[in-house]
């Protein structure tokens, strides 16, 4: 099915989005797992920082999207070594699911991880940091274009990485440079927020936009190429 | 930062061990490269039929 | 009748090694064909690019009448592939994987529903996550999939191992109803006193070639297609075979 | 082999060009190569002569407190060298494109080899880029949005590199290598942006960038290090990508012998797996 029309993509992107869930429902792998790990990294940030110098409420910004960048890691090792056990992946290559379908569906599911993830971290920093959050909309929609950005160019790079040797080093060193500019963007943004200066933000939401688009462009293209075995 | 700029300005001795340095880093870094390079083709050469290196 | 499947010197790599090294074979719809050879001789490698899954770099491959040269993709989505793995989910339950699998082949969860009770999956074990479940039960599971999505070509990889007596023959009986509702099977075994009682033609694979082609009428000759003119459904003559 | 039209250079540097331009016959060097390769070690030394010696020190002509002086130099291998490694980079994205397009093994190997030649040539624009900023700044490091963004550049091309390790199938290396030197171009511009609006709200003023005024002298040294930067690019890259094309060939070499050692398994196979069924086969065709 290398070409499917639109409807069979989200249909079939829905269906993987569905099965992420479910899969997600039954082995709370991110619930129990991630997410208290992107807790302990806020903790472990205060800990380096020195809480009492005011330096974790300026860094905040930094210190959450670190925190995310990081659990990201994690989602995504776990999201594509389920789909690399036991004849899973020629199971996909022989669904007949669309493969930019599958794409869209691994990363819309990555991503609500993300969101989960993310709710949790502003409530952490909020409440460890002491952060009174402003500018709830340029906070909300930041969130929503850094989480696509990083949820597509990560499953990108997880199906990549998948099925290699040495998959859970390298994926890191090849992720990680090209997320920054997500890191610098999301954190410049969530600082105008914080600062209540947002016309700065929107510039910054921007560029997430934009990098969101081209690397969703980039999978949806690539993926077919990349599930192949050979 | 311009008193930085203009101290720099003035012939340093110093200024001139940086150059030199930037030089001989250049330099040589391409120079060990190309070597390496040469090397690694004589390996891999020797091991290849003639017919396969087509520059020849 | 058009072939199901027809190579024509198949070579194919897996990495540098030629696993398969110029394999000539012909399966016409409505047969059962019975693989066979020692480990290592290439079995697997036949069914996995009858799949689509592995490409043929040399000779001519079709399956379906799909050109696996031109695009080995456009034929996935038409054969089923029953492998060593089981390509199953481990955290979701037997229910989840069979009707997630069956819905991204367009079958209806109807479909997946009788599919798994006819594989004995029906009731307590629909719910019960597949890292829970024996190895047999896996196989039940795979076979379940397998049956839902109505393959128009059946390839399974050592059908039988791994389940109880009550599972060998509901494999034997799986194979003869999808040959009866018009699909072909294409398999490999070694338990060959089972196996050779189901095939209506047996392929002995060496060395990544076929080594002897046992036509039903039982000339042996290495390499020589089927008689692909024949009528679909070959009278199977298990006696004659195993005595 | 080719042992006339030794052009004066050679003769002069060497004494025997003719002796000079027989290569090794296991190497990576053609005539044309090694021709290629001692004009270049020539102008290299006539490029160094002209950088460092006969080309006058920046006196800021025109705003004094802009004058660099001595370090001016640094700027006539910085600035080839940071030109020669966006070539190989660019490089590196067409030749992913194009095997992508045609999937033919050269592609691929050009795309290996000008990444490396790349990370080589971004080392070196870090490094002489570091010095600079230690007389100019006073410190090693400054998080100058060029220095930032090249920094980030290296680190993908290192994973690139990397990736390329890790995979042992030619094919399936071929592919995903040519996506990621694919996405790693497509973020070049991201990069920059992005770290150039992030150092643009920080930074208390622009600190005194690579702007010396350009004169003849200057131009001169600069305008002949950035061809020198190109020439010594694709001489590397002559030597880099036969190099890979010659381990590729290595990797798919004997297709014929191996298949031919895996014909011959059947041989000694059949006796064992085909005996039985033969006589299995002649009882089927008496019944």
């Amino acid at each position: 099915m290398s070409a499917g029309t639109p409807s069979t993509l989200f249909r079939d992107a829905a269906l993987v989005v569905g099965k992420d869930l479910r899969l997600e429902w039954r082995s709370r792998v991110i619930t129990s797992q991630v997410l208290p790990f992107a807790v302990l990294v806020l903790v472990l940030f205060a800990f380096a920082l020195d809480p009492d110098r005011r330096i974790l409420g300026e860094a905040t910004p930094g210190l959450f999207w670190l925190a995310v960048l990081f659990s990201t890691l994690l989602a995504l090792q776990r999201a594509f070594a389920v789909e690399a056990a036991d004849g899973v992946t020629d199971a996909l290559r022989l669904s007949g699911l669309d493969p930019a379908g599958i794409f869209l569906g691994k990363a819309a599911g990555i991503a609500v991880h993300l969101l989960a993830l993310e709710l949790v971290l502003g409530v952490g920093v909020t409440f460890f940091y002491g952060t009174t959050p402003h500018g709830p909309v340029l906070l909300v929609a930041t969130c929503l274009a850094a989480t696509a950005g990083l949820a597509a160019v990560g499953s990108l790079y997880g199906v990549l990485s998948a099925g290699m040797r040495a998959r859970d080093t390298l994926l890191p060193l090849l992720l990680l440079p090209v997320v920054a500019p997500v890191l610098i963007a999301a954190t410049q943004a969530f600082a105008a927020a914080y600062d209540r200066s947002s016309g700065e933000g929107w510039r910054w939401f921007g560029l997430l936009v934009v990098f969101a688009l081209l690397y969703l462009a980039i999978g949806i293209f690539a993926f077919e190429t990349l599930l192949e075995e050979s | 930062m311009n008193a930085l700029l203009l101290a720099a300005a003035e012939a340093d001795p110093n200024e001139w061990s940086y150059v030199a340095a930037a030089y001989a880093l250049v330099v040589g870094v391409i120079l060990l490269y190309a070597i390496w390079t040469i090397v690694r083709g004589r390996k891999v050469g020797r091991q290849l039929p003639p017919e396969d290196r087509r520059w020849m | 009748m058009e072939p199901v499947v027809d190579f024509r010197g198949a070579v194919c790599l897996l990495g540098r090694f030629p696993a398969l090294a110029g394999v000539d074979l012909d399966v016409a719809r409505g047969e059962i064909v019975l693989l066979q050879g020692p480990n290592g001789a290439g079995k697997t490698t036949v069914l996995r690019a009858c799949a689509g899954l592995v490409p043929v770099v040399e000779g001519d491959a079709s399956v379906l009448g799909v050109d696996l040269r031109a695009d080995r993709r456009a034929v996935r989505h038409r054969v089923g592939l029953l492998g060593h793995a089981s390509g199953l989910y481990e955290d979701l339950t037997v229910a989840d994987n069979v009707r997630f699998w069956a819905r991204a082949g367009r079958a209806h969860d109807a479909d997946a529903d009788a599919a798994m009770a006819r594989l004995g999956l029906a009731g307590r074990l629909a719910d019960v996550a597949v890292a829970r479940l024996s190895a047999g039960q896996r196989r039940r599971t795979s076979l379940a999939v397998m049956v839902a999505r109505r393959p128009e070509l059946w390839l399974l990889d050592e059908p039988h191992a791994a389940l109880d007596q009550d599972g060998r023959d509901l494999v034997d009986s799986l194979m003869a109803d999808a040959v009866a509702a018009g699909a072909t099977v294409l398999f490999a075994s070694h338990e060959l006193d089972r196996a050779q009682a189901v095939a209506h033609r047996t392929i002995t694979i060496a060395g990544g070639t076929v080594a002897v082609d046992r036509s039903p009428a039982g000339t042996a000759a290495p390499g020589a297609p089927a008689p692909t003119g024949a009528e679909p459904a070959v009278e199977p003559d298990p006696e004659a075979v195993v005595s | 082999m080719n042992t006339t039209t030794g052009g004066p250079l050679e003769d002069r540097e060497t004494g025997s060009g003719a002796g000079l331009l027989r290569v090794h016959p296991d190497g990576t060097a053609s005539p044309g190569s090694r021709r290629f390769g001692i004009v270049l070690s020539v102008s290299v030394v006539v490029f160094l002569a002209v950088a460092l010696v006969i080309s006058p020190p920046d006196s800021g002509a025109g705003a004094s407190e802009n004058a660099m002086g001595e370090m001016v130099r640094i700027m006539y291998v910085h600035v080839p060298v940071a030109n020669a490694c966006y070539l190989a980079f660019f490089m590196t994205a067409l030749a992913s494109v194009m095997y992508l397009w045609k999937k033919t093994e050269g592609w691929d190997s050009l795309a290996a080899a000008s990444a490396e030649v790349g990370v080589v040539f971004t080392a070196l624009t870090l490094a002489t880029g570091s010095i600079w900023g230690k007389i100019a700044w006073g410190t090693w490091w400054e998080w100058d949005a060029r220095l930032t963004s090249t920094l980030l550049m290296l680190v993908v091309y290192i994973g690139y590199l990397a990736l390329r390790r890790a995979i042992l199938d030619p094919v399936v290396r071929a592919k995903r290598a040519a996506i990621v030197g694919l996405v790693a171009f497509a973020n070049v511009p991201i990069v920059h942006y992005s770290v150039t609006w992030w150092r643009g709200l920080h930074q208390e003023a622009t600190i005194s960038r690579f702007d010396p005024t350009i004169d003849g002298g200057k131009l001169f040294a600069l305008m002949f290090g950035l061809l020198l930067g190109v020439a010594l690019y694709v001489w590397l890259m002559i030597h880099r990508f036969r190099l890979q094309y010659a381990e590729a060939r290595l990797e798919s070499k004997g297709l014929d012998v191996a298949l031919a050692e895996r014909r011959a398994e059947a041989v000694a196979d059949r006796p064992q797996a085909g005996a039985p069924l033969a006589a299995a086969a002649q009882k089927g065709t008496n019944p």
